[in-house]
């Protein structure tokens, strides 16, 4: 029974995750092109890393997006969730709804809306600037700009996935907890950064973490804002693996560049893990 | 400390209302029990008192002050929740040091008084502690402690042992009661369990649908209930109730549905259809064949509770009712039973519920 | 001790609503410019001056993105192969979830230990393999090739080992008590009693399939088998340079989604804050 | 026999697209129940190229698909390409004698042809002949006033930018891509070469790469030429009016020619790049057709037969392409008659003596490895961000690193 | 119904032995109520019975058969759970039936069954509902009449009314009462609440320890208690526990920690010290001057339970008590009391726990 239960399971695992990922490993350590066989060449791909400078930017843009998003994101879902918090009945549903819409919508959808809305010729947040007496700014097709905007755009895109954590462990507080303090003379901001805060910290620790992994493999944002710009300045390591594989028809690259990015997400979630246990250790 | 004085005070959650221009004397060190059933406002008034719901008419004063606009803070009482609603992420010290320090009150002050209320309650080993790591019966004295600390004019309890399991219940019931004699502290607290506001109260309010049907002493309540609510309501098991035709003509009595005729010993407006309660300590069993018995009956469950034994057995009139019996009787479910009503213990009831008591 | 201060609070936390209210009208003000663009004629488009309103109501961008293009092919194949995903993934990590939280068999704990290491690992590294497979079984360009690698989401079967692992035990020793066999256990205790979870799991792997993209845009080079989050941005067919009509196509590609969303609201609400694991 | 289907991906959006449709439809209605054509456009450069690359890698790439004849040797190497043989040639009834000599050469790679040339497609300059006319700069032939130096041609735009025009010139200068044809023209105005045998920017090769950036980006800088604005945005800020004139491929001239006969456009123009430099040189590269190397697929006789009758029925018939803007390849129809009347090909017919081509390279071509590391620098030079020296740099750096 | 006979059957979990050597007759029509503290293994034996745990060693026979390797549904048992574990998305009906439907019976008797066992439980009404409608008495009542539907052989229930309030738990008993009176069922009841056991029992099994401490009826187990742990276990409040020394020289007498001598109506083995043991109701408050009162005390909190007064007093020497007085007693927190013990109530526990009663 219990064979027959897993099985389905199992294969689907064996097939498209174990079975990938070992090959991924092999892969890197040859110079096969994308589709076919390859000679093996020991290290070499990871050899050529250090002095790749896509690489380079690969990496570097990626941290950088991940710094852009992940703690920015986690605020302002917080904030946000907090004055959802607050409204009552039909007018939260509302307010819930309007933050939370992006969500639900494809990146293709994200990515239209925002490059029209941004467009630098036509887009009606570019009238803000002229509004405000400011030049305009080319957001997408700037290497300055384009991390923070799409960065934006993200965090427009998925805080409402957070916005909702946040909401729910909101709810879990019990009311009691806020009367309790306000018979203890508890104001606003004390009551916020000692009893809401506190007690929202696993939850900041939950979203915190699942932004964090999730960021780290942005692809689609990044590939759609730099098509007809400049992607070689907005390369971050899925889209250079992606480059390398797909556009340059370099599998064993391509699959070095995996590998390391599958080592930098691990380690990440481990000490991430670890750290979140230690302080919510120290906290319960 | 401090007495509490309600004065006409109402209040509505949209169109329902829950109080209705209720007044009420507190007086300083006193003990009081707010009872009635589910849904009666008890929680409604202790939290209009405590701030935590605004009163949409009358006036309150703690301690002479006018309170009805203060902030929950302001008023100086202190409240004991139904969960405890202690602070999971901070310790024990923490907790009860919370609201000293938002009054900016000076840390040996406050490291002082937490000390003391440990004290008061056994529980300084327990004050490095988080909640998660307590028994509930301890959770019950860290919130109680965190009450202490505050010297509060007034203590609010809402159903402070509702989540306890039974036997620490009565234990713990036993500590609050230790505590108040000890404390002489004005102590507003709220049950819906007759029990513990019998054994707890100074004087129990007792209420129902919106208003106060009686306000007395636990053994007034018991013994001279104010209302047929009041009667059924209070004392485990409750009181027996029957139809009753009560004759006043001559030497005034009763008349059961069995036609047995129970002479009064209380005063009554006049002739006329009443209900009669009894207590089942009121109703005995007598030994067959002494003297007229007030009524016969077959037995049903028999509970034999150690210290008494309790007979729930039906007239031959189909009427049901509760005996009591000693803890050594020989009665046996089926057996039939000759009982015999206490005169003294009959209480009356009119139409209205109004009650009439042995004189 | 003055009478105003819970008055002031209250101004306090009006501002605060009042802020958060017009976030909120901020927040999806860009949603509501893209579907007022998309009704406009493109010369009115790029006009260099704000209207927020079309002066000239068209729906001929519609009529186009939907006569013209294969748009409706790609609702096809995103309805399929996100249908298929869901379908596949809840019904394997249904099975397999109650088997880890309710059987005992060999190699319980090294599966489990498996599921959980491999919500670490990030399957966009593994493209270039998948693609390599798919590529290899000839599937390239078929719905199959499409559900395939999108089957790992090890939180569906962690959430279902949370939940079967909290259904009580009782329940369990009662069937066992009223003669039922393990399969009927399952079907008619465990899987009727978790009937939320799994259509919230549903409606999230749902979403999670329907807004995939760099999946599918790897493993179709067909239009016709493109889904519509590759389609509207790959095929410039009949888009071209025209602003409004691409809106027009993001905006048909959005709006089932949204709409869906906007019925089902409590429920999505509540599929996510149950993917996460936490009791909302 | 059965009908055959023939899989055709383009890249050819626009009024190119609308131009190209509309043959296809023609194609099918004449061979109706012979052969149909079931034609995809696809997002032009690199996602073209990368999905044509991964879909003959793994045999599912198209019948037939247009290919830039610049991309044509890095595609023979990578082998994506079936040779067109000399027995295909004589079916399609197609030869070496139809084409001009560059442009047979530009398929011929160690003497095999890979694809079938289908036009020559350069830049040209568009300009807004009511706002020049109105700023009293155009000449007596209706042609923009100083075309033929950098100071001439600045002037004309410091001229338009005093007349209150926003944008005197508009550049696609979010897109590296494209304003590698502007700069590739402007080193061929001085003779310079990207490749010397395999080094890249030999000698003096890099300055003159550097002066033509530095002539855009002092544009830029004195706000002459739009910044930042993507092909589409470019395009519109033309023909809306805002900006006066525009560097933009002969591709977009239906889209022109039918907005005006629509009666939606001011009178308008194109004619040669200015002469910035030295001479006149424009950039050009051929649209061509070619057959996919499917890898594992086999075509079959009759799919091929049809795919050949394709290509030669559209070579013969591109006077039709002309209308899109582009100068056919097929020499029998720029020979013929009609073509010579067509306006407004004929104004800017003269530059096909001007034309300079990629360097014959597998790392040149559309979305090949020479256009991936250049344009990465144009954008941020062109908007000013980065100094011209610097761009040429690192562009030398990189394209010797390939 | 059948009866069940265990024999000589043990238990561990791991390596701790949670049931040793137990044997136990239960007969036909009994209801059997184990009672024994928490993790005294009560469970575990009923679910061993049940065969939710398989039995490490001893024979289990139900109804004759031996049972111990059988499959749970083939003993021909029905167990009604502490949650009741109702199938929260099948109605009543659909609840009750589900185990008739999974041995294949034929769907007109399962619909007859469902409906008799309704009417027994008078629930008739309730068939289609779902459990999430159901008060926690009516769940209380679809959980028995789950098992009523299988005719089972025995009836087993672990702490069915555990998870009802005060005043439910009270009337669901008796209605258990009386349906074991109407039904004549073997019954096994799992519960730590000694007053369910004292009033639902015909036999009460005291489970300590992974042993029987005593078997017994009720009124045996309250007044003859075989042992300390049984005489403690049993009665609320529980029994009262203190010092003496037993002198057996003349006529036997136990003196008290105050000095206070007690004669003895009861068989001592001999001289020395025990521990003496009487219930509350056993400690009376007599009026001051009347004879040579057993101890003085003062009284400390007060509970008035209605029908009696529970008194928390302190002997002189430190010792601490409960005595009860009648209904309306007049004592106060605080007052001096004369205390007198009566003979009879009186019982001796040795140094091993060994009880002596009263003749
Ligand atoms: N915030 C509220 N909004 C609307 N109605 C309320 C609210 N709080 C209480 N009520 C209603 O007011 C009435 C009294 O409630 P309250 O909580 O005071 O009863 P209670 O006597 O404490 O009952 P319980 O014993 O169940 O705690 C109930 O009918 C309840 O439904
Ligand atoms: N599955 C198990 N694994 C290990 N130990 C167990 C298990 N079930 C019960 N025990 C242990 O066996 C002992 C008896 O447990 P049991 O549940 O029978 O006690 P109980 O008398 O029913 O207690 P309660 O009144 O709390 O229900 C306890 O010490 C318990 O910890
Ligand atoms: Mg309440
Ligand atoms: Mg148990």
């Amino acid at each position: 029974m219990a064979v027959l239960l897993i099985l389905p399971f199992v294969a689907i695992y064996g097939l498209v995750f174990i079975y990938p990922t070992i090959k991924m490993f092999i892969l890197s350590f040859t110079d096969a092109p994308l589709i076919g066989a390859g000679d093996w060449v020991g290290l070499e791909n990871y050899e050529r890393l250090p002095r790749d400078r896509r690489f380079h930017t690969a990496l570097w843009n990626t941290f950088y997006f991940v710094a852009l998003t992940v703690i920015p994101g986690t605020l302002v879902a917080l904030v946000i969730s907090l004055g959802i918090n607050r409204l009552k009945g039909r007018l939260q549903s509302l307010v819930l709804a309007l933050f939370f819409l992006p969500y639900i919508l494809p990146v293709s959808v994200v990515y239209l809306i925002w490059d029209w809305t941004l467009n630098f010729q036509f887009g009606i947040a570019m009238h803000l600037f002229d509004w405000a007496g400011a030049d305009r700014i080319p957001v997408f097709k700037s290497t300055a700009w384009f991390m923070p905007a799409v960065g934006f755009v993200t965090i427009w895109w998925t805080a409402g996935f957070s916005i909702l954590l946040f909401l729910a462990g909101r709810r879990a507080i019990p009311e009691e907890i806020y009367e309790a303090a306000s018979l203890d003379n508890s104001g606003s901001w004390s009551t916020f950064s000692r009893v809401t805060w506190p007690l929202m910290w696993p939850v900041t620790a939950l979203v915190s973490t699942i932004q964090l992994i999730l960021q780290l493999k942005i692809f689609d944002q990044v590939y759609l804002f730099s098509q007809g710009g400049r992607p070689n300045d907005n390369l971050v390591l899925v889209y250079y693996v992606f480059q390398r594989a797909f556009q340059s028809n370099q599998g064993g690259r391509a699959a070095a560049v995996a590998v390391v990015l599958f080592v930098i997400v691990i380690v990440v979630s481990v000490l991430n893990f670890q750290l979140t246990r230690l302080s919510g250790g120290r906290r319960k | 400390m401090a007495g509490i004085s309600i004065n006409g005070v109402s209040k509505s959650f949209g169109s329902v209302k829950v109080i209705d221009d209720l007044s009420l004397e507190i007086g300083s060190g006193e003990l009081v029990v707010f009872l009635g059933p589910s849904g009666s406002g008890k929680s409604t008034l202790l939290r209009m008192i405590a701030g935590l719901e605004s009163i949409d008419k009358g006036t309150l004063l703690i301690d002479g002050t006018r309170s009805e606009h203060l902030a929950p803070g302001q008023r100086g009482v202190a409240m004991v929740f139904q969960n405890y609603a202690l602070y999971p992420h901070m310790t024990v010290r923490q907790n009860m040091a919370f609201g000293l320090r938002n009054i900016g009150l000076d840390s040996r002050i406050i490291e002082e008084r937490v000390r003391n209320a440990a004290q008061i309650l056994e529980m300084s080993e327990l004050l490095d502690r988080r909640p998660a790591q307590l028994s509930g019966g301890q959770r019950q004295r860290v919130a109680i402690g965190r009450a202490i600390v505050k010297e509060p004019k007034a203590f609010l309890f809402d159903e402070p042992l509702s989540n306890l399991d039974a036997a620490l219940r009565v234990r713990t019931r036993v500590e609050l009661a230790e505590l108040h004699q000890r404390m002489r502290a004005t102590m507003i607290y709220v049950t819906h369990d007759q029990t513990e506001a019998m054994t707890l109260a100074d004087r129990i309010v007792v209420l129902n649908n919106r208003k106060i049907e009686q306000i007395g002493t636990p053994m007034e309540v018991y013994l001279r209930p104010k209302s047929r609510f009041v009667a059924g309501f209070v004392g485990s098991p409750g009181m027996n109730f029957m139809r009753a035709e009560v004759d006043t003509s001559g030497e005034a009595v009763a008349r059961l549905g069995n036609g047995a005729e129970l002479p009064l010993d209380l005063d009554v407006p006049g002739s006329g259809s009443y209900e009669l309660g009894i207590r089942p300590e009121g109703v005995r069993v007598v030994s067959s064949g002494g003297g007229t018995p007030t009524a016969q009956a077959k037995a049903g469950v028999v509970e034999r509770l150690g210290e008494r034994t309790l007979i729930y057995c039906t007239l031959d009139d189909g009427t049901e009712l509760i005996a009591q019996d000693g803890s050594q009787s020989a009665i046996a479910p089926g057996d039939k039973l000759d009982l015999d009503f206490d005169a003294s213990a009959i209480h009356l009831f009119d139409q209205v519920g109004q009650a009439y008591h042995a004189r | 001790m003055n009478p105003t201060r819970i008055h002031r609070i209250n101004m306090a936390g009006l501002a605060i609503t009042l802020i958060t209210v017009i976030a909120a009208v901020l927040w999806a003000f860009p949603l509501y410019w893209g579907v007022v663009s998309s009704l406009k004629p493109e010369d009115e488009v790029v006009r260099p001056y704000v209207e927020l309103w079309p002066q000239t109501l068209t729906f001929s961008h519609y009529v186009h993105a939907l006569t013209q293009t294969q748009i409706g092919i790609w609702y096809l194949n995103s309805v399929a192969t996100a249908v298929g995903v869901t379908f596949v993934t809840v019904a394997s990590s249904l099975f397999c979830g109650y088997a880890i939280s309710q059987l005992e068999f060999p190699f319980r704990r090294a599966l489990w230990w498996l599921i959980l290491a491999s919500f670490m690992v990030p399957i966009q590294t593994l493209i270039i393999n998948h693609f390599e497979l798919i590529a290899g079984m000839g599937l390239l360009n078929s719905w199959t090739g499409i559900i395939l690698p999108q089957l790992i989401h090890p939180v569906v079967i962690i959430v279902y080992k949370q939940f079967f692992d909290n259904v009580p035990k009782d329940f369990r020793e009662a069937a066992v008590m009223d003669n039922a066999s393990e399969w009927r256990i399952l079907t008619r205790i465990y899987i009727p009693m978790n009937w939320g979870v799994t259509t919230a799991l549903s409606i999230v792997t749902f979403i999670w399939a329907w807004n995939s993209f760099l999946w599918p845009f790897l493993a179709v080079t067909k239009t016709e088998m493109m889904t519509i989050t590759v389609g509207i941005t790959q095929v410039s067919d009949a888009f071209g340079v025209y602003y409004a009509r691409e809106l027009s196509a993001a905006v048909l590609a959005g709006l089932p989604v949204a709409l869906a969303y906007l019925v089902f609201q409590r429920k999505v609400t509540q599929a996510i804050t149950l993917s996460a694991g936490i009791k909302g | 026999a059965a009908s055959e289907t023939v899989v055709w991906w383009d890249f050819l959006s626009g009024g190119d697209g609308v131009r190209m449709k509309q043959m296809i439809q023609d194609f099918n209605k004449e061979h109706e129940g012979q052969i149909t054509i079931d034609a995809t456009t696809l997002e032009w450069g690199v996602p073209f190229y990368s999905k044509v690359q991964t879909s003959a890698a793994v045999g599912e790439a198209p019948d037939i698909m247009t290919y830039h004849a610049s991309r044509i040797p890095l595609a023979v190497e990578q082998g994506i390409l079936t040779e067109v043989t000399s027995a295909d040639w004589q079916q399609m009834g197609l030869g070496k004698n139809d084409y001009a000599d560059a442009t047979w050469d530009a398929v011929t790679i160690d003497g095999k042809q890979y694809a079938v040339p289908l036009d020559t497609h350069p830049v040209v300059l568009y300009y807004n002949k009511d706002i020049l006319g109105k700023a009293g700069l155009l000449t007596e032939n209706g042609v923009p006033k100083g075309m033929d130096s950098r100071d001439g041609f600045t002037a004309t735009l410091q001229a338009l930018k005093a007349a209150g025009v926003k944008y005197p010139l508009g550049s696609v200068t979010a897109d590296g891509n494209f304003m590698f044809r502007t700069i590739y023209s402007l080193m061929g105005q001085q003779d310079g070469v990207l490749m010397s045998g395999d080094e890249f920017l030999a000698g003096d090769n890099a300055e003159k790469l550097q002066n033509a950036l530095a002539v855009l980006q002092d544009w830029t800088n004195e706000g002459l030429q739009s910044t930042y604005t993507d092909y589409p945005a470019t395009v519109a800020l033309f023909t809306s009016g805002e900006a006066a004139m525009m560097i933009n491929g002969v591709w977009e001239v239906p889209t022109m020619t039918d907005a005006h006969a629509k009666g939606k456009l001011f009178e308008w123009g194109a004619v040669e790049l200015p002469v910035i430099f030295d001479h006149p040189s424009t950039y050009a590269d051929s649209h061509t057709f070619a057959i996919p190397a499917n890898k594992g697929k086999e075509m079959s006789k009759a799919r091929h037969d049809a795919v050949l009758e394709v290509m030669s029925w559209i070579s013969r018939n591109s006077l039709f392409w002309a209308t899109a803007g582009h100068i056919p390849a097929y020499g029998p129809v720029t020979n013929s008659a009609e073509y010579k009347a067509m306006e407004p090909n004929a104004t800017y017919s003269s530059l096909t003596a001007n034309m300079i081509f990629d360097p014959k390279s597998p790392k040149a071509g559309i979305a090949g490895p020479i256009f991936d590391v250049m344009s990465s620098y144009f954008v941020p030079t062109l908007n000013g961000e980065m100094e011209p020296a610097k761009a040429v740099e690192e562009i030398k750096y990189e394209l010797n690193d390939l």
